[in-house]
This record gives structure tokens, sequence and C-alpha cells, in this order.
């Protein structure tokens, strides 16, 4: 029973005018704002449960439509899952201001309601709140070294805005409607070149969110520079956004137009090839660049942009397994990528800096921090019992059963590389000495045990029991009348491939565990570590000690034969295109605005001319 | 009996007038020109305008009007481009007796002086 | 004989051609010294030998053939005046014209006064510290 | 030199003459507009216009002015014959010349009438006036000295001009 | 007839005086050929005013002669230098 | 030689354009329907025997002060840009004669009724508020080129220049008030062709005079200030 | 008794009037534009129930009937274009209290109220002829206003306009003149309902003389080279009144004469190449500007392209979306420059450099520059993204998805330039030209005056139902000739 029953709208509103609430009052005292946030996100949360499966609001002549289902509710819930988790953590930093909570608030709200809409206006409209105001938690504490990161994400998520917006013009001027049923009930009726482009268009503007390469320049830079503590929802959610909006054009719009599909490779669309492609390439790429990075959020940011190359991986091959593998992995990386950043957070609260090499030994300081980046690492490298090695695992199927070998290796070695960075994350942060400065350094808040804590239970639940999860997923897969998984139980998950039973595995793997941590805590602790000079010994000239730090250069070997690789970057390319559209734009300036008022004069007896011509031709 | 000596008159002024002409055209320096500039065309203009007066009575007033008009500004304007001729230093025509100009010239700036 | 004279010094006699052929050319006359001329006066010149081809067109468009001006002070004129006399629009339409026309040029030329004082100069292609 | 009143009414009276002569027309409707008009006018450049206001209007004046017009016409009409003469003759016989002669008018307006006057007659035109200076262009030169010019150039109109004007 | 010969005189005499407007020599010439130029086209102004019947000939007779009046002057200062 | 070329190109371009525009207008021929209104209604709805006139003043009266304007704007416009810009030079200058200066004088007084004659008859022959303006300034014109140092009372210019303007519009919002329209001719008709005729034609064209005559005037003063230096 | 003929007799009575305040008291000239513009707005407003009541109001001058006389048509769409005209002006003229506006102040203030007089006029007339006269007014005080600090640069400025200005509007006066000489008509009702009878071929040429020659006032691309110039060179209120009032007269006047007179058929396509044209010339050039006042100016450029676009698409949603993109740009484009204009006080430099950090030395009026320029940017909750976003949805409605993929990637450069714009003013590096910047706690009443366009622009971009379904009746008015013309002539025609 209900206690309150709101639209859409009112639903909306409340919250808008509640992070009012929260700025008013935030700047008036200010430790009400974290409590305040947290609060309200819970009933957020709760009055969720109590919204009308659909319901429309008109506005600007407009009728925007919304509605839940099972995928709304999948996306939804792991929205407000981590958003609350994150909310804990928040508490803790008493220098984001009421501004930065306020802004938290209408971000998730607007996420959701990203998953709410049932057209492409409020979508859009969701779309862009939750752009702008992430864009604004990202400076929301100064400007100060952030410019480059800010204005990378303002620029890019400016540009993937417009994609979307022309992909969703085009539906709607082909349709003629604008709401998600009618346009899906008409979509036959577009031309397959033009569903092909709006949906090439969509995809791309989606994938900006979800740091797909080539467009994910912007993403390393914005998740290292957002605030700490709000990195975890902005890497683990924000960026389901665009899963959720490719999964939206790909699969709820092109993928059932028969024309769309004529084309195939492997039994999948032209289309979804290409995105196994990308997805591949992001995967490994990211992930070969995220071992050489110093600094743990960008390291993190880094494997966050590799881990959204699988998802897009697996949903190129869109076969129940893709699906199944995709989804799977979005909320396996959603928690372990959010738990990796909240406790980087809390590493940094606590000492200040994620430069790799300025940190070390921090296990014997923040044991619990450790042991939690031991189960988030877990997860990320797929090792049996966390949801990482269930979304990885059906995903790796996918891929050797769809025949894809060659990308399917390229995943196999990102997942090396997914290990190697994680070991280098680990390894620097709390294995090897400890830092002088470090030695006051205390284990993290309790808000944050509490965080790590409601994330390692969905990790290991869904690990342990992989058929709970893929229940929920072939539910969503039927709605929408895509192949889903039908072969599994509670624990087991049968695929043409193979069959694994979580529960099993895991514990059994947790069982080695075990014996391999208490043999450590045996033998470990009698063997001394090494100083950080070490490499003193290694014949090298000292003349600093800083850069002798063994985790300068951690990777370095790696980086000597990946030279090759690593220049052919996004990046270069986008300065390429830069520089392109300046010198246009530079032609441009000096041809019309030359300065010479008799110029301007040939101008307009010119265009008299041409226009004099075009006239002649019509009329003639 | 009015408009025969009006259209006599309106005879007279034409002829004068491109006599004026002529003297303009003919005239080897630029006094030379006005004086016939001057003279002729005014008194053509003068005596073709009062004879359309005469010749229709009931236009005299205005005509009268026209005609002195021109009869009163024609000078002022006729010297008024000589002293510009001479101010702006234009020669005379090389078969000139006399150029009063320098010394005149001289005059005028002592008197300046004593001012 | 002063009724053939009448004739000749009426539009009649020239007909379209002259009034249109020299609107036309004033029209060009003026574009080619705004495109060619450098001096900035000749440029303003120029604009108004444009803006009189315009004016030139104007009032010839009002002409009726045969009719005469519009003031309608005599007996046959005020019965029968469409009969008599010619469109009046245009000629109103010109004279505000002719008004904006002066208006515009006085205001050039103080701005080129300007110009020739602040840059020394009145070539048109000198004058572009504003460009870009 | 005359009263302010004088001056006004003076110039009143030539500027509703001028009406008069611009409207053709003994319209009530015109005259009175003229007369307002003249008054108007009147009430802000008498100064200018005049120095002597109605002493002008002297019957003495008048009648002298009538005769120097008829005699200044006279003198115009054989300035003319004897520069169309010049004009027509095939050998153009001129023998110009600038002199320099000397004026009796002691008042602006007298000055100007002789100036004006020597511009419209035989051959003569006023390059220049300077108090009692005059400079004149004279297209058949028939004495160079001041004093003979000043008597052959404007003797001839300051002898009537003088009444009437001084 | 009477037209044809008045008008024919008054058309030689503009011809000539724009003849000389073209040839000059000097500024001066040029002007003084205009202004005697205006003093014709004022009379011829009034002329066809007798011709065409219309009156309002005169007026802009009037006004022709007094802009032309003041034309001259501003010519004549500027050529002696005084404005 | 290329860029004349050039242009001779795009003239050619042009004036083919415009020739072939121009006379498929056709010339001489009656066509028009509001003139054809004008000429019928002039006397009987404004009384003014002068169609142009009445059409300048009454029927596009909103054009007639929209021009008013634009002239007033010059006028301003001038005044701003010119306003205290030029460095002065050392130039010697010539003064005017003795002859100009006196013949001026009396020609003053003569041009100012001139120009009051023109506007005053505007509804009854070609004149009108303009050109009587024009003839106004001309008359100051004079005295500026001939009188050294003439100068005309700037603070009355404007205050006249001000005056009339506002007397044009309070004349139209009197017609407003009066008739419901703007510019409503709320004067009797009169008989044609008499002095006191077409309403409020004589009065605007009365305004229109003041104001041109001290605008031209003030405009023309600028222009003078500007080029005299001592 | 109030008619919409106040909304031009009233500045016109007051701008004659500035000379005589001042003797009053010298510094009483300064309030004058805004007790103008105050009472043009009351005007405005008091006129609004009528307007909704009848559907349009139609005054005639002189009493004459159109299409004998000239008529003023207050009609949703002059109605609307005329209050954005009137907003603006009346935010620029309360920036004008602590203004120093360039010597002679007065006359300075009395071409201020004339431009927008002339801008009103353009708006709200009937008649073709009688909106030449109000262009003219238009541009002749906008010269005037360019080239009025005496400087070398504003003359330069000015010239140029003028070379442009005068030239276009002459052409457009012979177009004019081609329509009354083939129709013997002025009323662009009556235009409208006859402009069968035209010679197709005189049509054509027409409106090619009538689209170059409002152009550039409309600051369309190969004509409005004036622009920067101008921008950069004008005092900083009469910017704003350049795009805020000039421009949207011009792009009006272009709307209403192809739309009620030609009929757009066969000429919309001109609109829609010149615009992308306009468009994305504005927007690359502003993409390398230093200079702040010829970036935003190149900004506008960009805008006007759009609206054009808008225009040139010639359906009931694009049209809607223009029309409210005029009224969003001239806001937000007003309420930049002013804010530049207190920010660059006491600086007097304009490049990015020397503001560099100036958000932190004018916090509030940099914050209210932000405000516009994110309108500007079409972001959500701001006004200018619901008019973007109605004027893609109206061109890709209309098929013309190619055109809005570009007007797209013009958005996209304009994200970039402002973003390196903000980035500049919110540096923590302070530049050292903002060491004598003069406080921006002087100018309290400008800064309460952006304030109210800053919410204004929120209020709008929250809820823009209101003012969309005035604008959506403008917007029927001017797709529906019909309608137009019978609203005036009615069965009148003879
Ligand atoms: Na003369
Ligand atoms: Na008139």
């Amino acid at each position: 029973m209900n206690l309150v029953t709101l639209s859409y709208a009112q639903y909306f509103g409340l919250f808008v005018s509640l992070s009012v609430v929260i700025y008013l009052l935030g700047k008036g005292v200010p430790p009400i704002k974290s409590v305040l946030s947290f609060l309200s996100l819970l009933l957020a949360a709760y009055l969720f449960t109590t919204l009308q499966s659909t319901g429309q609001t008109t506005l600007l002549l407009l009728n925007f439509t919304f509605g839940i289902d099972i995928l709304t509710k999948f996306f939804v819930w792991m929205t407000f899952g981590i958003a609350i988790i994150v909310s804990f953590v928040l508490v803790s930093n008493k220098e984001l201001s009421p501004t930065f909570h306020a802004l938290y608030l209408i971000n998730v709200i607007a996420t959701v309601f990203i998953f709410l809409s049932r057209d492409l206006i409020s979508f859009f409209l969701a779309w862009e709140l939750m752009g702008w105001t992430t864009f604004a938690m990202i400076i929301s504490d100064g400007w100060t070294d952030k410019l480059k990161a800010a204005r990378k994400y303002f620029v890019w998520s400016a540009i993937g805005a417009y994609f979307v917006l022309i992909g969703f013009a085009i539906l709607i001027s082909q349709t003629g409607y604008y709401q998600f049923e009618p346009i899906l009930a008409h979509i036959g009726t577009i031309p397959t070149g033009w569903l092909i482009f709006a949906v090439a268009l969509l995809v791309a503007g989606f994938g900006v969110k979800a740091a797909m390469m080539p467009l994910h320049v912007w993403a390393p830079d914005a998740y290292s520079e957002s605030p700490h503590e709000f990195t975890g929802f902005f890497s683990g959610v924000l960026s389901k956004a665009g899963i959720y909006g490719v999964f939206m054009a790909f699969f709820y719009f092109a993928a059932r137009f028969e024309a769309f599909n004529m084309l195939r490779i492997h039994g999948t669309s032209i289309f979804g090839y290409i995105m196994v492609w990308i997805g591949a390439i992001t995967a490994f790429g990211a992930a070969l660049i995220a071992t050489n990075q110093e600094y743990g959020k960008k390291l993190l940011a880094w494997s966050s942009v590799s881990q959204l190359g699988y998802i897009i991986f697996a949903f190129g091959i869109a076969d129940s397994l893709g699906m199944t593998g995709a989804l799977a992995h979005a909320l396996a990386h959603a928690l372990f990528k959010s738990m990796l950043f909240i406790i980087m957070a809390a590493v940094i609260m606590r000492t200040g800096t994620d430069h790799l090499p300025s940190l070390g030994g921090l296990i014997k300081k923040m044991p619990l921090s450790f042991i939690f980046a031991v189960v988030g690492g877990l997860a990320l490298a797929g090792i049996p019992m966390t949801i990482g090695f269930t979304s990885k695992w059906i995903i790796y199927e996918a891929g050797i059963h769809g025949g894809y070998i060659f990308t399917t290796t390229l995943i196999f070695a990102a997942s090396t590389a997914a290990f190697l960075y994680y070991y280098r994350f680990v390894y620097s942060v709390f294995l090897g000495p400890l830092h002088e400065e470090h030695k006051e350094v205390k284990e993290a808040p309790a808000y944050y045990w509490i965080s790590y804590i409601l994330i390692a239970i969905p990790i290991f639940y869904f690990g342990l029991y992989p058929g709970k999860l893929l229940a929920i997923i072939s539910k969503i897969l039927d709605t929408y009348d895509l192949p889903s998984l039908q072969t599994y139980t509670a624990t087991t998950v049968a695929t043409p491939l193979g069959t694994f039973n979580g529960l099993l595995i895991g514990l059994g793997f947790g069982a080695a565990l075990l014996v391999g941590l208490i043999l450590y805590l045996i033998g470990g602790r009698t063997k001394k570590a090494a100083s950080p000079t070490d490499k003193y010994l290694a014949s090298e000239v000292v003349t600093n000690e800083f850069e002798l730090h063994y985790a300068m250069d951690f990777y370095k070997f790696l980086e000597r034969e990946l030279h090759g690789i690593l220049k052919i970057s996004a990046q270069k390319f986008y300065e390429f295109f830069e520089e392109i559209v300046r010198f246009t734009a530079d032609l441009n300036r000096k041809l019309f605005f030359c300065g010479n008022g008799q110029a301007y004069l040939y101008y307009l007896t010119i265009i008299l001319t041409i226009l004099i011509f075009a006239i002649w031709r019509i009329n003639l | 009996m009015l408009a025969i000596i009006g259209w006599i008159m309106i005879y007279i002024g034409a002829t004068f007038l491109f006599l004026g002409a002529l003297g303009i055209f003919r005239f080897p320096d630029v006094y030379n020109r006005l004086q016939a500039g001057t003279k002729c065309t005014t008194l053509g203009a003068f005596s073709s305008i009062v004879g359309v007066g005469l010749v229709h009575p009931a236009w005299l007033p205005k005509t009268l009007l026209i005609a002195f008009f021109i009869l009163l500004t024609n000078p002022i304007s006729s010297h008024a481009l000589g002293r510009a001729s001479y101010k702006s230093g234009v020669k005379l025509w090389e078969g000139s007796v006399i150029d009063k100009c320098k010394e005149f010239e001289e005059c005028q700036k002592k008197e300046e002086e004593q001012e | 004989m002063s009724e053939a004279l009448r004739t000749f010094f009426s539009p009649q006699i020239l007909g379209p051609e002259i009034f249109y052929g020299s609107s036309v050319g004033l029209f060009l006359i003026g574009l080619y010294m705004i495109l060619v001329k450098k001096n900035l006066v000749k440029i303003v010149i120029g604009l108004s030998f444009i803006e009189s081809g315009v004016n030139l067109f104007l009032i010839s468009l009002g002409y009726v053939w045969g009719k005469t001006a519009p003031i309608l002070n005599k007996p046959e004129l005020m019965k029968e005046p469409v009969k008599y006399a010619v469109d009046p629009v245009p000629q109103a339409l010109v004279l505000t014209a002719i008004v904006i026309g002066v208006a515009v040029t006085a205001m050039a030329l103080s701005i080129v006064i300007v110009i020739h004082d602040k840059y020394g100069t009145l070539d048109i292609s000198k004058i572009k510290e504003l460009k870009w | 030199m005359g009263s302010r009143l004088s001056k006004f009414l003076y110039t009143a009276l030539v500027m509703f003459l001028l009406w008069l002569l611009l409207t053709s027309s003994f319209n009530v409707q015109e005259l009175v507009a003229g007369a307002v008009i003249a008054i108007l006018v009147a009430a802000f450049t008498h100064e200018r216009f005049t120095k002597k206001g109605l002493a002008n209007l002297h019957p003495k004046r008048v009648v002298c002015m009538f005769i120097y017009f008829f005699y200044f016409f006279w003198q115009m009409i054989k300035a003319n014959i004897d520069v169309a003469w010049r004009v027509i003759h095939p050998k153009m016989p001129i023998n110009p010349g600038i002199v320099h002669v000397k004026t009796k008018m002691k008042s602006d307006f007298g000055k100007l009438m002789v100036a004006n006057s020597i511009t419209l007659t035989p051959g003569t035109l006023t390059l220049e006036v300077l108090g009692d200076d005059m400079l004149i262009h004279w297209i058949d030169v028939k004495a160079t000295d001041v004093e003979t010019a000043s008597k052959m150039i404007p003797g001839v109109f300051e002898k009537c001009l003088k009444e009437f004007m001084e | 007839m009477n037209w044809i010969i008045v008008l024919g005189l008054i058309a030689l005499g503009t011809v000539l005086t724009i003849l000389r407007t073209a040839l000059g020599p000097t500024a001066s010439d040029r002007a003084v050929a205009v202004d005697s130029m205006t003093t014709i086209t004022t009379a011829l102004l009034v002329l066809l005013g007798l011709l065409m019947d219309r009156y309002i000939y005169l007026d802009i007779s009037l006004v022709y002669a007094a802009l032309a009046f003041i034309a001259t002057l501003a010519i004549a200062r500027y050529l002696e230098g005084g404005v | 030689m290329i860029r004349k070329l050039f242009v001779l190109f795009l003239l050619v371009i042009v004036g083919f354009f415009l020739a072939s525009v121009v006379v498929s207008v056709p010339f001489g021929a009656e066509k028009t329907i509001v003139g054809r209104y004008y000429l019928n209604n002039t006397i009987g709805e404004t009384g003014g025997v002068n169609a142009v006139t009445s059409i300048v003043v009454l029927y596009r009266g909103f054009d007639t002060l929209g021009e008013v304007t634009v002239l007033f704007l010059a006028a301003t416009g001038l005044a701003a840009i010119l306003a205290n810009t030029r460095e002065k030079r050392k130039k010697h200058k010539e003064k005017p004669s003795l002859i100009m200066r006196v013949g001026t004088d009396y020609l003053f007084p003569a041009a100012i009724v001139f120009g009051s004659y023109i506007f005053l008859h505007g509804h009854l022959t070609p004149g009108g508020g303009f050109p009587g303006g024009v003839v106004i300034a001309s008359g100051f014109l004079m005295l500026f080129l001939a009188q050294w140092h003439y100068k005309a009372d700037e603070l009355w210019l404007k205050v006249i220049e001000s005056l009339a303007g506002m007397t044009y519009v309070l004349i139209g919002l009197i017609g407003l008030w009066k008739l419901g329209t703007f510019l409503g001719n709320f004067l009797g008709k009169g008989t044609p062709n008499m002095l006191l005729s077409a309403g409020i034609i004589p009065l605007i064209y009365i305004v229109i005079g003041i104001k041109v005559g001290s605008e031209m005037t003030g405009l023309l003063q600028n222009l003078r200030e500007t080029t005299e230096n001592e | 008794m109030v008619s919409p003929i106040l909304l031009i007799a009233i500045p016109l009575f007051m701008a004659f009037s500035v000379p005589l305040w001042g003797l009053i008291w010298k510094k009483l000239p300064r309030y004058i534009p805004f007790a103008t513009f105050g009472m043009t707005i009351a005007v405005l407003v008091s006129l609004l129930p009528q307007l909704w009541a009848k559907g349009v109001i139609s005054v005639v001058i002189a009493g004459v009937k159109p299409p004998f006389g000239i008529n003023l048509v207050f009609g949703p769409f002059g109605a609307f274009f005329a209050l954005i005209i009137q907003i603006v002006a009346l935010a620029a003229s309360i920036y004008l209290f602590e203004y120093e506006p360039p010597e002679p102040a007065e006359k300075f203030y009395m071409l201020f109220i004339l431009v927008v007089l002339g801008a009103t006029g353009m708006v709200l007339t009937g008649d073709i002829f009688n909106m030449f006269v109000f262009l003219e007014i238009t541009s002749i005080s906008s010269y005037a206003l360019t080239a009025i600090r005496k400087d070398g640069h504003s003359a330069e400025a000015g010239f140029k306009y003028l070379l442009l200005g005068s030239l276009g509007s002459t052409l457009f006066l012979f177009g004019i003149a081609l329509i009354y000489g083939s129709l013997g008509t002025l009323n662009m009702a009556d235009i409208g309902a006859r402009i069968g009878e035209m010679n197709p071929n005189l049509l054509a040429a027409a409106v090619i003389l009538i689209l170059i020659g409002m152009g550039v006032e409309a600051e369309m691309l190969p004509v409005n080279g004036w622009v920067p110039d101008a921008y950069q060179a004008a005092p900083v209120p009469v910017v704003s009144i350049f795009s805020g009032v000039v421009a949207k007269a011009g792009i009006y006047a272009l709307a209403r004469i192809l739309y009620t007179i030609i009929g757009l058929e066969s000429y919309a396509s001109l609109l829609l190449i010149f615009g992308i044209l306009t468009l994305l010339a504005g927007e690359l050039a502003a993409l390398r500007q230093k200079d702040v006042r010829r970036l935003l100016a190149y900004s506008s450029i960009g805008q006007m392209g759009l609206i054009m676009l808008a225009f040139g698409t010639v359906g009931f949603t694009a049209v809607i979306g223009g029309i409210f993109h005029a009224f969003n740009h001239a806001l937000a484009k007003a309420l930049m420059f002013f804010a530049l204009g207190i920010m660059a006080a006491g600086v007097g430099k304009w490049d990015m450099d020397s503001l560099e950090g100036i958000g932190r030395v004018k916090p509030y009026t940099t914050l209210l520059f932000t405000i516009g320029l994110l309108s500007t940017l079409g972001l959500p909750m701001f006004s200018g993204f619901w008019s973007k976003l109605l004027i893609i949805i109206g061109m890709v409605n209309a098929k013309y998805t190619v055109y809005a993929s570009l007007a797209l990637f013009g958005s996209a450069v304009e994200v970039v330039y402002f973003a390196r714009l903000l980035g500049k003013f919110y540096s923590s590096k302070i530049s050292n030209n903002l060491k004598d910047a003069i406080p921006e706690s002087k100018k309290i009443f400008s800064l309460l005056g952006m304030t109210f366009i800053a919410i204004f622009i929120l209020a709008v971009g929250i809820y823009p139902d209101a003012l969309v379904k005035w604008i959506a009746q403008g917007a029927y008015i001017l797709l529906n000739k019909a309608t137009y013309i019978g609203m005036i002539i009615g069965g009148a025609i003879q």
C-alpha cells in the first residue's frame, strides 16, 4: 500500500525542489546538507516504488511520456544503490559545498529519468540535465587545475548531445512521432539509410558518455578530476546511462528492423560487428594505457574505459549470451568500479594524494580498505565467486561461441592487462614500503566501511548465485523480444560451451584464497619489506630519491614495447581535426571579415550576381 | 501689345544668353570670361524673364522678383568668382596690359600690419 | 508649333528608354564607383549615384502618357483628376527617398571627415584596423 | 542711423512687399500671413537688413533711387552691347588688365551698390573691395593710374549714389 | 517658330557653357562656366513655364536661382581658400 | 586591370539584370490602385489641391513623420560625430569680401521670407516643408559662407528643433485624441486653393519647415565649425 | 486612448524633447530613455488584452483605411517582436543610468531612443514603404551610434556599416519600386493578396533585392562584414541594441515580407542556404577570436543564421522556434554585452587574456554573463534550449536533416569557443589588467536590470509554455498569409 501517489512530474519537481532546499539549508547549517541529500535519495528510492507504471505530462505543446519496466528497474536500482552508497561516503567530506549536494541530488534524479523516459524529448532533457549537472559538479569546488578536464568534458558532452539530438530528430522526422511506442511501430517506414545514419549518430552520441573509443578522450581526465567521493558514481553509473542509450538505440529501435540486419557477419549485423571491434579495441587499448598510469584515479579511469569496452563488445555480439553478458557486466562494473573509486577516495582523504609512487605500504594503516580493494580487484579481474566472474565468463563464452576469435583474444589480453594494472594499483598503494609522511595515516572512517560492505554484498551474491542475476536479465531481454539465456538455475549457468556452478567454484576459490592469505600472513610477516631505494643496487646512478622509487616506471618495459601503438592516440587525431577546423575557421574569418569596406561591397555585388544566375535558372 | 513687347524682350534675352555663353567659350582667360558671363547672361536672363511676365501678365510680379533677384545676385557671384580666381592665383591672359594685383596686395599687407 | 515642342519636352517622345535607361545607367555608374574607386568621398558619391538611379526609376513609375502634375488647381483637373493627372504616389515616395538619401550622405561625409582626421588618408584599402 | 523701431518697420515693409510679389495675390488670408511673416522675420533680422531704417523711404531718396535705376540700366545695356560686340568680333578686340581705383562711398551698402554697378557695366568687374580701395578687371584698359581710373569707373555712379546713400 | 529660335539659342548657349566646363582649364574657368549655365537655366525654367503653361515653374526657377547663387558663393569661397 | 575587368563583368550582369527587370515594368501605363484613389479623393477628403502634398502629409503622413525623423537623425548624428573631434590646425584663411558680406546681409531676410512662403503654400504648390526649410537653411548657409565668424545660436536652434518636432507629434496625438486616429485631420478642410485649406497640412508644413530649417542650419554649422580652423 | 501608435509617438516625442530636459537639469536626459521605454512597455502590456480578444489590432494613420493609408498592425507576430525590442531597450536604458556616454551625451540619448523607435516601427508597420522609412531611421541612427565615439575605430566601423547599410536599403527601395510599379499598391496585405498578378521575373528580382537589402540588418552572410567591427567599436549599450533590436527588426522584416507578401514556397531555399552559411561562417569565425566583443559579434551572426534557417524551414514548429530564438538571443546577447561592459569597466581592454580571472574579481557580473552564455548555447533550464530544440525538431520534421546536422555542428563549435571563454573568465590565474577594474558594486542599477533579464531567461527556461502559446499564434499568422490579409483588408480590396 502506498502512502502517496505522485505523478512523474511531481516526482521530478519534488526532488528538484528538495535540491533547492538542500542548497539553502546547507548554506545555513552546513552539516545538514549531506544528511539531507542522503535522506532525499532514500526517499527518492522509496517513492520510485510508488510510481505508476506509466505516466504523461504535457509541457510546451509536447506530451512527455514515462514508464517503468524491468529494464528501467534494473538500471534505476543500480543507480539508486550506488548513489545512496556514494552519498554515504560524501558525508565524510565536509568541504563539499551545498551546491555540490544539491547538484548531486538533481544528477541522480536526472539519471533516473533517463531510464524512465518513454519519449525522445524527455529522454533528451534528462540526458542533458544529467550531463550538465555532472559538469557543474566537476567544477563545483573551483576550476583550479581542472580547467582542461572540465572543458574537455563540456565540449564532448555537448558534441555527444548534438549527435543524439540529430539522431532523435531523424527518428522524429521519419516517423512523425517522438514517443517510443509509435516510433517502434513505424520503424519499418524509415528508409534504411536514414535509420543507419540515425542509429550511428545515436550510438556515437551515447558512446561519448559510455567512453567508447575513439570518443573516450574526455573520460580519463574528467573521472580523475571530479571530486573523489563522487567519482565512484560518475564512473560506475553515469557511464551506464550511455550503455542504456546504446541499448535503446540499437536493440530497441534498430535491431528489430529487418532491413537493418541484412548485411551480417558472424550472424550479427554489420553494425554489431563494428561494435564488437570498437569494444574490443577499447577494452584492450584502454587497459594498456591504464597500466602506464602513475595516478590512481587516472588508472581507474582508464580501467573504466576498458571495462566499458567489454560491454560494448558483448552488445555487439547481440545474441543471448552477448546481451546477457553486457547487462551483467554493466552491473558488475558499476559495483566494483565504485568500490575501487571509493577506496581511492579513502586513500586520498587520508594521504592527500593518488600519485602512486608517493603511496605504498598502506596495508598496515588501512587494512580494511586493502581487503576490499582485493575484493574489488577480484571482481575486476573476473575471479570466481565475484560478479565479475559471472559476467566476464559469459562474455568470453559469447565471443567464442559467436566465432569472434581475434576480438575475443583481444578481450582476453585486456583481462591480462587488467590484471597488470590492478596489480600496479594494489601494490603501489597498499603493499611495499610505507612512506615516512604516511606514518600517522588512519583507517578510513566508518562511512567507508559501510559502503565497502554494502557494495561487496551484491558482488559476492551475484558471484555465488549467478542465476539470480541472469533471471533478471533474461526477463529484461524477454520483455524486449531479444534472445535471452534460459539455461540457468540459481547457482549454475549453462552455455553452449559449458556450464559452471557459481557457488561451487566460488566457495572453492574462496577457500583457496583463504589458505593463501593465511600462508601470506604467516610467511610474509617474517620477510622485511624492501627499502624504496632498492634500485640503487641495480647499478643505476642515484640522483633523486623520488625518481628512484620503484613505483616510478612501474611498467617501463611495457611502455617501451607498446610505444608504437600508444602513439596512435585518439587524442592526436582530434588535435589534427581541430587543426583543420581551426584552419577553415581562420580562412573564413580572414575572407569574409577582411576589414576592407570595399571588399564587403564586392561580396554584396557578387552575391547579387549569383542570385541573378540562380533566379534565371528558375524562371528564364 | 504687351505680349509683343514681351516676346521682343524674350528674343533679346535669348540672344544675350547665347552671346554670354559664346563669350564664356571664346574669351582667353577667366577674368574676361567672367566679364561675358556676368553681363550678357544677367541681361539675357533679366530680359527674357521679364518678357515672360509681359506675355503672361498674371505672372508679372513673380517674374519681376526672379529678374531682380538675378540682377542683385549675379554681380555678387561674379565678383566672388573673380576674387576667388585672383586669390587662388589664376594668371591673367598674356595679352593683358596691366596687373595691379601685386602692389595692391602690398598695400593690403601694410594695412593689416597697421591694424 | 508650341504643341509640338510641348510634346518634345514630355516623356512621350523620350519614352521609357531614356528614363529607365538613365536610371539603370546611374545605378551602374554608382556601382562602378563604389567598386573601383579607392577614395572614400568618391565611394560616397557612388552611393549617391545608385540612390539617384533608384529614385529616378521610382519617379518614372508614376508617369502616365500625356498627363500632368497632380496639382488639381484647375476646374477640369478637379472634375476628373484621374483623366488628367499622373500618379502622385511615386512623387511623394521620392520626396521621402531623396531626403533620406541626403541624410545618409551627410552622415557618410561626417564620418569621412573623422576618418580623414584619424587615419590621415581617404584610401579605403588602408582603413582596415578592424578586421578578422 | 535710424532707431530700432524704424529699422524694424522698414524691414517689415520690404519683406511684406516681397511677400506680395511672391504670392501675387491680395487675398486676405495671404495678406495676413504675409504680415505675420514679415513682422516675425523683421523682428529677428532688422539689424542686419538696414542701418538707416525708414529713412530709406525719404521721397528724395526714392526719387534718386528711381533715377539711378534707369541710369544704371542704361549703363548696363551699353555694357552688354559692348561686350557682345567684343564677343562676336572675329578678332576679339580686348585689351584687358587689372587696375586699382578708390571709391568715395563710405557706407557698406554704398560700396556694394558701386561694386555691383561696376560689375554690371561696360567691361569692368570688381575683384576686391578693401576699405576705399577697389581692384577692377577692365576689359579695355584706358587708364592705369588710380586717379584717372577712379574717375572713369566708380565715379560714374558715385555722383548719383552719393545723393541717396550717404 | 518663336519657341524654336528662343530655345535654340538657349540650347546653343548651354552647349557652349558645357564645353567650357569640360575644357577648363582652371577650376575657376569651370566655376565661371557653371555659374553662367545656372543663370541660363533659371531663364530657361521661366520660359518653359510659359511654354508648358505651368506657374509652378516660376517657383522652381526662383528656388533654383537662390540655390545656384549659394552654390557659386560656396565654390568661390572654396577656391579662394576661405572655408 | 583584372579587378576592373572583373568589375565590368559584374556590371554587365547586374546591368543586364536591371535592364531586363525594369523593361518589364510597364511605363506610362495606368496601373496604380492607390494613386487613383488619392486623385479622386484628395479634395473631398483633405481639401488640398496638391495631391502629392495630401499624400505626403495625410495619406502617407506617417512616412513624412519618419522622413522628418531621418533628417533630425542626420543633424543629430552629424553633430554627435563631429562634436569636438578635430584638432585645431593653423591655416591661413581668406576672409570673405565686403561685397559678399553686405550682399548676404540683404538677401538673408528675403531668404527667410521666401522659405516661409514655400512651406506655407505647400498644399497649393509643389513646395512644402522640406524645400521651405532648406531655403531657410540656405539663407543661413549664405551667412556662413560670406560672413566671417557668423554663428547661429546653438541653444535656439536646439530648442526650436525640439519644439517643432514635439509639436508635430502633438498634432498627430491631437488627431488621435479627437478623431481616434493618429495624424487625423482635426481642422476644417476649407475652400480648395486657399491658404487656409487642407486642414492640418499647412500646420504640419509650418512645423516641418521650421524644423528642417533649424536642423539643416545646425547641420551646416556643424560641418562648417569642423572645417574652420585658426 | 491606448493605441499601438503610441509605441512610436511616445519615443518620437521624447527623443525630440531630450534637449529641453537637458535645459532643466543637465543630468536629466540620462533618465529619458528609461522613462520612454517604461511608457512604451506599459502601453504594450495594456494593449495585450485587446490583442488576445481581437486577434490583431490594426490602426490606421490619418483615418485612411488600408491599402490607401498607412496602417500599423499590432498582431501576435509583430507585437511579440515589439515586446522583445522594448524589453531590450528598457534594460539598456537602465544600464545607461550608470554609463558615461560619449559626448555629446544629449545626442547620444536621442539617437538611442530613435534606433529603438525605428525598429519598433519596422515590426509594427503594415506598409512596405513605411517599413523602408523606419529601416532608414534604424540604420542611420545605428551608423551614428557606431561612429559616435569619435576614435578612428568607431569611425571606420561606422563607415563600413554605412556602406553596406545604405547600399542595402537602396536595393530594398528598388525592390519596393518594382512591386509598386507592377501592382500599384504599397500595403503589405494588399500586395500579398495581389502578388499573383505580378510578373514572376519581376517578383524574383524584387525578392533578390529585398533579401540582400534586409540581409544587411539581419546580419546575413556576405553582407554582414560590418557586424564584428560595429560590435567592437560601438559603445556597449548600443551593441546590445544592435543584436537585440536592430538585427531582430531585420529578421522580422525579412520574415514578414517573404511570408506575408511573397509566399515563401519557391524562395524558402534561399533563406535556408543563407541561413546555414551565415551560421557556419559566424560560428567558425568566433572560434579563433580573442576580442570578446568580436567573439560575441560572430556568435550573434551565428544565431541570426539559425533564426534564418528556422524561418526558411517554413514549418510551424521551426517558425515557433525561430521567433522564440529571436527572443532568447536578444535577451541573452544583451545580457552578455551589459555584463561584459561592467566586466571590462576600468580594464579598458576587451581581449580574453586581459579579462582572465574576471570571474573571481567580479563574480556576480560574470555569473550573469554565464547565464546569458548558457542560454545562447541552448542548455536545458535556460530559455535558449527550447528554441534551439524546436528549431532542430522543426527542421528535421521538414526533412532538412542535413541543415539540422550542420546547424548542430555550428552549435558544437559554439560550445568549444564558449567553453574556452568561460575557462578564461573563471581561471584561477588573475590577469594583471584587472587591478584597476572598477568594482561591480558601483553599478547597482545595471546589475539589478541585468538580474531581471537573467531571472527572465531562467523563468522562461523552466516554464516556456505561456510565451510559446503567444509565439505559436504569431507563427500561425505568419504561416497563414490569407488570415493576415483577411484581418487587415477584409473584403475592402477593390
Ligand atoms: Na548666377
Ligand atoms: Na508638397
